[in-house]
């Protein structure tokens, strides 16, 4: 964004680097730009938390919240009022400061890993040469603020919940930061907009297929993102049937709301990073990088909004799917979590590393391999996605029901 | 398919352990993942009560529903059964006592259900012999205030409700539409909460008090009904009417007679002794018939007490006379048609059946024709039947129970 | 095996301590001395041919006329598909038998219940701690003579029904009518006599 | 004991507690685990004795809901504690009032006639299914999978709507009486019951296909707690728990009353096929397979049910029996060997009721087996023996 901003200081008859405001104006636009992002991160996270309550009940043959705006659809903003006008209660034997601190914690990893994350082919707020790198090391100070919290509430079911959580959250960074290193490698770049430039607009131009390493180091990523996420199976730190609700139980009013800003704004996060990474973000068919950046005037503006919304659809898919598994699934218990990770997913992780060191060395002597390779893993994706679709089908005919998507919502 | 996904579990080497593992994982979340997706596509089973349903929801629920109880002053003949079903005390039914000629024999002043304790177990809808007290199909009556959740079947104590008569042999009972009665009594949500008075007021009111207003003097009432019949002595017809006077006249067949005519013509007979199994007469039905049957069997009107009776102590007073004659209970001296008369009058006449007989009049022959000796079992009778049961029969006081 | 075959297997083995098998019109039990208790059920368990491998129940009867407290033994063998009822008969006033939980282990809770309910005090029993009631409830509940404490740590244990209110309530309305309020005769919505 | 005395523990102070003395706090963390806990299964406590994730152990603590339903059988008639026995078990309420009714009528020597037995067993098969419903589906919510429990709730709710028409209540039958049924089957009954039994068994495939074949649902239950039968016959455990240990005993089959005799169905035993023998996924399983033997006792029940015929015995209208007289009924009620113990007294009311539940003993094995389990495991395991709180405290 900065040359933008440059241009906009010489457009203005300024020159940028001897104009004397222009650390104002950066600094003036970091702080639109924070707000917007922040903005972003909270309403995207309430809206989810209405989509989620809505797919749940679906699955679950129910209704969900329907009353409050169309379909339910500001239940949300009741939610969010409700629980900013809530009383902020501290329990009495709590560490008072830790505990009002830790939710900003969170916020403030969760946040700040919006400045790499792309939304199209210029939104951006800073595409970092080291992206992957920063986002990986901010998402860590989650951490820090579930454990302030849990072990603040002096209660002793936060602090098992907090403690699960780091345990979990530290491991799976492991295999989830190895997984990545594979677009890394395929890329040669940590800058996100690099990865997905990258990549290409068709499903065999995406690094998913590009080899089976990256098919599976795509699985191993998203099984790493959930258990960052504190999503099911690995839901161990808010474990209601268990924990009663883990490292927020003591929380109240605002200070909760943010817990679950976050839980659900992560789910934003970990399906735009695999986006990115894995499935070619906001690349267009039909429109290499280059050609779009040659583009001006309208079909600019199309073409950015066109990528807007590949990149959007990918991400909700994979915020569906997120919903979609906690849904389904029964939680893990705790050393079986660990276990997954240090002798499933390290182990696997690393390997594809090395494997794919070695693939691209095969496919730099051989190219046509490669695209052979992409063509079978896309034709095997599809025929697993019709597979599924009739199992679903059968499903449903199975049990003499009907395919009703309109009725009773 | 479900059996497919779970092979037989042998023990697999390292290797072989890890691949199944993955591959179980996958396949069995392939089919879970599979089940979930496709409710997506199914129609929710949600009922969206209460303002997004095609039907009222009172009207998809099934007709034995047991929700609000529902009484039907019309064709309630005051035998209490219902009370007596209940096996926690939420029906409260209070009788004033007539004499037969210018108030009538029962009147309820009081019929109140408390359906925030009752437990729709439908143990009252099933002594009823009218039917009168049934399940509605109401359900919604939420309401601010417990004490709002009781239903007054009575609605004003100082207008008493006369108890229905049925006809005889009446199979079918009038009954006014279900629910329509219940809907009409529940309060508002936002109902005031009735201002009860604390026990030291009631304690007051009580002690200023006058006999209730309408009850009778069951003493004095007796001396009029010994006096008459004493002047019918012989003829058995007539003594039963005015012994049945005595009763309350529900025919409630709680005295194991069908009706009261059976039980008072059991003792006008002299088949019956029982002066205590009107249960719906209670202490006062006892009373007078003592007075009655101690009449007939000494020829005279007992004098006036010497305090006056408007105590309402009836009971002491009844027993006190019951002591005094020393002849053969009635049961050897009267004839059994006339016993008949007397042992029916001495019952409550709600035909009730809690004696198992069918009602007043066939505990009454029971007892007088058939050698039923258990004395014990008009329920709304309660303790006076009993004891004039046991005096008619016996000529002894009843044991404790 | 028989009712009677049991009971004569135990008697040929204890003698006097076991009673004769009472004439019970519907399951037959047998009287057991309370000192030889555990012995019996020892045995009862341990027999091959007998083989009662479970305790199903334990109860206690309060007999106040008896001055007693009866305590019942229901035993079934799931080897043999038989049961056997055993009964003990104890001093009201200080109720006390040994402890049968080292014979079989679903007797630890069925006999602090019935500790806790009747107060029997059950000798030998590693955890003999109340399991219905709070730990310092006054009393035991299942006894014929048991009187409630009005309050427990403040909380009443009644409660005031609305039916007695409305009593009260009518009873004022009635005095008032009385008093000359409503006096004329009102009018009763039905014929008086029918 | 004819003055109540107070007892020797006056204070709540939790330090000072018994329980507490027991264990040995050096190092370990002391877990307060309910009563209002959301897996408790109604309102228990455990106190939880862990050491990081692993418990050393979990000391039941019950009581939270006594309701003394067994001092109330003492004071109501034969008849009136029926409601009360629908309070036993709220989940499976036929069974308890079928254990009553047969106490009372093996108490009076009645005979129920045959349709009053076939009504009796439809009503108290649904009900099986439906309790089974609830136990699987909250056992896979306590492991985390939400899913199921909404699903198996749907199909509980249309065997509400079968037992409210037949009975019309949903939760609290009041059904039986002693010496048959209050109601006969409503027209047209036999049909909907069988639709919905067409329906279940295809729903119980894909229930299976959901979660019961699950790979982590399997992994979290396989292994869990297994109870030898030996000990399982020690602690007196019933009914599905005690067959999972694969003691193939059924009192239907073993004790045969009602009408079961001339039923065919198969006792499910578990095989430890998932993991050891009488392991949590075992416990699961065999409700599963219940479920189907249930919908398999319901069609023969709907061929076989003679047409017309009475619904009741001949009852005298109150209720004596000779006092001293004693009962005993065991039943298989969903939750296993449910047992009464009734004694009669002089007037119309029973002297002592006791009733002996699955749940009970069950809770008492549960300090045995949580050593060495995880705190998630617990979860499990109460969830696998069923337990229902109002069960064991009655």
């Amino acid at each position: 964004m900065q040359e933008w901003i440059d241009s906009l200081i010489r457009g203005w008859g300024h020159d940028p680097a001897t104009w004397p405001w222009t650390q104002f104006l950066y600094l003036a636009f970091m702080g639109l730009f924070a707000f917007i992002v922040i903005n972003f991160a909270a309403i995207s996270a309430g809206i989810f938390s209405w989509a989620e309550r809505r797919v749940a009940a679906r699955m679950q043959s129910r209704v969900g919240p329907n009353r409050v705006g169309p379909f339910g659809f500001l239940q949300w903003v009741a939610d969010a009022v409700k629980l900013l006008l809530k009383e902020d209660l501290v329990p009495a034997e709590a560490d008072s400061v830790l505990f009002r601190a830790a939710p900003y914690f969170m916020m403030v990893g969760f946040a700040c890993v919006f400045v790499c994350l792309p939304f199209s082919h210029r939104l951006i707020v800073a595409d970092m040469n080291i992206g992957i790198f920063y986002i990986i090391a901010v998402t860590a100070l989650i951490v820090v603020g579930i454990i302030m919290s849990g072990w603040s509430s002096n209660s002793k079911w936060s602090l098992f919940g907090a403690i699960r959580s780091a345990a979990q959250i530290i491991s799976y960074e492991i295999p989830g930061g190895m997984a990545l290193m594979i677009p890394v490698l395929l890329a040669g770049t940590l800058s996100t907009q690099g990865i997905i430039r990258a990549q290409g607009g068709w499903p065999w131009q995406w690094f998913i297929f590009d080899n089976p390493f990256s098919f599976a180091a795509f699985f191993i990523y998203f099984i790493s993102a959930l258990a960052e996420g504190n999503r099911t199976p690995f839901d161990l730190p808010e474990a209601e049937s268990e924990l009663v609700s883990g490292y927020n139980t003591e929380y109240s009013g605002m200070r909760f709301s943010y817990f679950f800003l976050v839980e659900w704004g992560n789910m934003w996060v970990m399906s735009a990073l695999a986006t990115t990474m894995f499935l070619g973000g906001w690349q267009l068919p039909f429109l290499s990088p280059a050609q779009f950046d040659a583009l001006t005037g309208f079909p600019a503006v199309a073409a950015e909004l066109a990528s807007l919304a590949v990149f959007a659809g990918k991400t909700l898919f994979f915020v569906f799917v997120v919903m979609w598994l906690r849904w389904t699934l029964p939680r893990i218990r705790v050393d079986q979590m660990m276990n997954m990770c240090w002798k499933y997913l390290v182990p696997a992780s690393f390997a594809g590393v090395i494997f794919v060191a070695g693939w691209m060395l095969v496919v730099h002597a051989v190219p046509w391999l490669g695209w052979a390779m992409r063509f079978v893993l896309t034709g095997v994706a599809t025929v697993g996605v019709a597979m599924f679709a009739l199992r679903t089908m059968k499903n449903l005919r199975d049990t003499g029901d009907k395919f009703d998507f309109s009725s009773n919502w | 398919m479900a059996e497919q996904l779970a092979p037989p579990r042998q023990a697999p080497g390292a290797v072989g352990a890890y691949v199944k593992n993955v591959r179980d994982t996958a396949k069995s979340f392939w089919e879970g993942m599979s089940v979930t997706l496709s409710y997506m596509f199914r129609k929710p089973i949600t009922i969206q009560y209460p303002d997004r349903t095609d039907v009222p929801v009172r009207d998809t629920i099934p007709a034995r529903y047991r929700g609000f109880l529902e009484v039907d002053m019309d064709t309630c003949t005051a035998c209490q059964a219902c009370e007596r079903a209940c096996p926690i005390a939420v029906i409260n039914i209070d009788i004033l006592k007539g004499d037969g000629k210018t108030t009538p024999k029962l009147r309820m002043e009081r019929f109140d259900i408390d359906i925030g304790k009752c437990m729709y177990c439908g143990l009252c809808v099933e002594p009823c012999p009218t039917g009168s007290i049934q399940h509605t199909r109401e359900f919604e009556g939420a309401v601010e205030n417990f004490d709002n959740l009781t239903l007054r079947f009575v609605p004003d104590v100082l207008h008493p409700v006369v108890p229905y008569k049925p006809p005889k042999g009446a199979e079918a009972f009038p009954r006014i539409p279900l629910g329509e009665i219940t809907r009409a009594l529940l309060k508002a949500w936002d109902a005031p909460r009735p201002a009860f008075p604390s026990l030291e007021e009631t304690a007051k009111a009580a002690a200023h008090g006058k006999p209730k207003e309408g009850a009778l003097d069951p003493a004095a009432l007796g001396r009029q009904l010994a006096a008459k019949a004493l002047s019918v002595k012989d003829d058995k017809p007539k003594l039963q009417k005015v012994l049945e006077e005595a009763m309350a006249g529900t025919d409630c067949g709680d005295c194991g007679y069908p009706d009261c005519f059976g039980y008072s013509d059991a003792i006008a007979q002299g088949k019956d002794t029982a002066t205590d199994k009107c249960a719906p007469g209670g202490a006062d039905s006892k009373s007078m018939l003592e007075t009655i049957l101690v009449s007939l069997k000494t020829g005279a009107v007992p004098g006036e007490p010497a305090k006056p009776a408007a105590s309402a102590a009836s009971a002491p007073a009844a027993e006190a006379k019951a002591e005094a004659p020393a002849g053969p209970p009635l049961s050897q001296t009267l004839p059994k048609d006339e016993l008949y008369k007397v042992v029916l009058d001495a019952m409550a006449g709600t035909d009730c059946g809690d004696c198992e007989y069918d009602d007043c009049d066939g505990y009454t022959k029971g007892i007088v024709y058939e050698g039923q000796t258990d004395l014990n079992r008009c329920a709304p009778g309660g303790e006076d039947t009993r004891v004039k049961l046991f005096q008619i029969m016996l000529g002894t006081k009843p044991p404790p129970k | 095996m028989t009712f009677e075959e049991i009971h004569q297997r135990l008697v040929a083995k204890f003698g006097e301590r076991v009673g004769p098998l009472a004439p019970a019109n519907k399951d037959a039990w047998a009287l057991v001395q309370t000192a030889a208790i555990v012995e019996v059920c020892r045995h009862l368990k341990e027999d091959p041919e007998l083989a009662f491998d479970c305790l199903m129940n334990l109860s206690g009867v309060d007999w106040p006329k008896k001055n007693q407290i009866e305590v019942v033994y229901h035993l079934w063998s799931y080897s043999k598909r038989h049961s056997f009822i055993l009964k003990c008969q104890l001093d009201r006033a200080k109720p006390e038998i040994a402890s049968i939980e080292s014979v079989w282990k679903s007797a630890d809770w069925l006999e602090r219940e019935q500790y806790d309910l009747l107060g029997i005090n059950f000798t030998g029993h590693p955890d003999l701690r109340r399991i219905m009631m709070p730990d310092d409830w006054i009393g035991h509940p299942l006894l014929k003579d048991y009187k409630e404490q009005p309050e427990w740590h403040n909380i009443t244990t009644t409660r005031d029904s609305p039916l007695d209110g409305f009593v009260r309530l009518d009873e004022l309305r009635k005095k008032a009518a009385a008093a000359g309020a409503e006096s004329a005769a009102p009018a009763p919505k039905k014929e008086l006599l029918q | 004991m004819t003055s109540p005395k107070p007892l020797e523990i006056p204070t709540m102070d939790m330090t000072s507690k018994e329980v507490l003395r027991r264990i040995e706090v050096g190092g370990d963390m002391l877990l307060n685990m309910g009563p209002q806990h959301p897996s408790t299964h109604g309102v228990i406590n455990f106190l939880v004795q862990t050491d990081g994730e692993v418990m050393k152990r979990a000391i039941p603590e019950v009581g939270y809901l006594h309701r003394s339903l067994e001092k109330i059988g003492e004071r109501c008639t034969y008849n009136g504690y029926m409601p009360y026995t629908d309070r036993v078990d709220y989940i499976a309420a036929m069974f308890a009032n079928q254990g009553w009714a047969m106490a009372v009528e093996r108490l009076l020597g009645t005979v129920v006639p045959e349709r009053g037995e076939y009504c009796r067993v439809i009503a108290c098969e649904l009900n099986r299914i439906a309790s089974h419903l609830i136990s699987v589906g909250t056992m896979a919510m306590d492991v985390g999978a939400v899913t199921p429990f909404p699903y198996a709730l749907r199909e509980r709710e249309f065997i509400n709507d079968l037992l409210e028409e037949l009975c019309g209540a949903r939760l609290t039958y009041n059904y039986l009486r002693i010496g048959g049924v209050a109601f006969d089957l409503p027209t047209g009954y036999e049909e909907k019951v069988a639709t919905f039994l067409d329906h279940f068994e295809k729903i119980l495939d894909e229930f299976n296909r959901l979660i019961t074949y699950n790979e982590i649902f399997i992994k979290r239950l396989a292994h869990l707690a297994p109870i030898p039968a030996q000990m399982a016959i020690d602690y007196c455990l019933v009914g599905p728990n005690l067959r999972a240990s694969g003691v193939k005993f059924d009192v239907r089959k073993d004790l045969p009353y009602s009408i079961y005799p001339a039923l065919q169905f198969n006792v499910p035993v578990g095989k430890g096929e998932m993991g050891t023998l009488g392991d949590a996924w075992d416990r699961f399983w065999c409700r599963v397979e219940e479920m189907r033997q249930s919908c398999r006792i319901l069609r023969q029940c709907l061929a076989q049910i003679p047409k017309g015929g009475e619904i009741m015995a001949k009852m005298p209208r109150k209720i004596k029996i000779a006092e001293g007289t004693e009962a005993y009924s065991r039943i298989e009620s969903a939750r296993g060997d449910m047992q009464y113990y009734a004694v009669a007294g002089p007037g119309e009311n029973a002297w002592r009721v006791k009733i002996r539940t699955g749940s009970f003993t069950a809770m008492g094995i549960i300090d045995a087996l949580s050593r060495g389990l995880m705190i998630a495991d617990l979860v499990a395991l109460i969830a696998s023996l069923d337990v229902v709180a109002p069960e064991i405290d009655r």
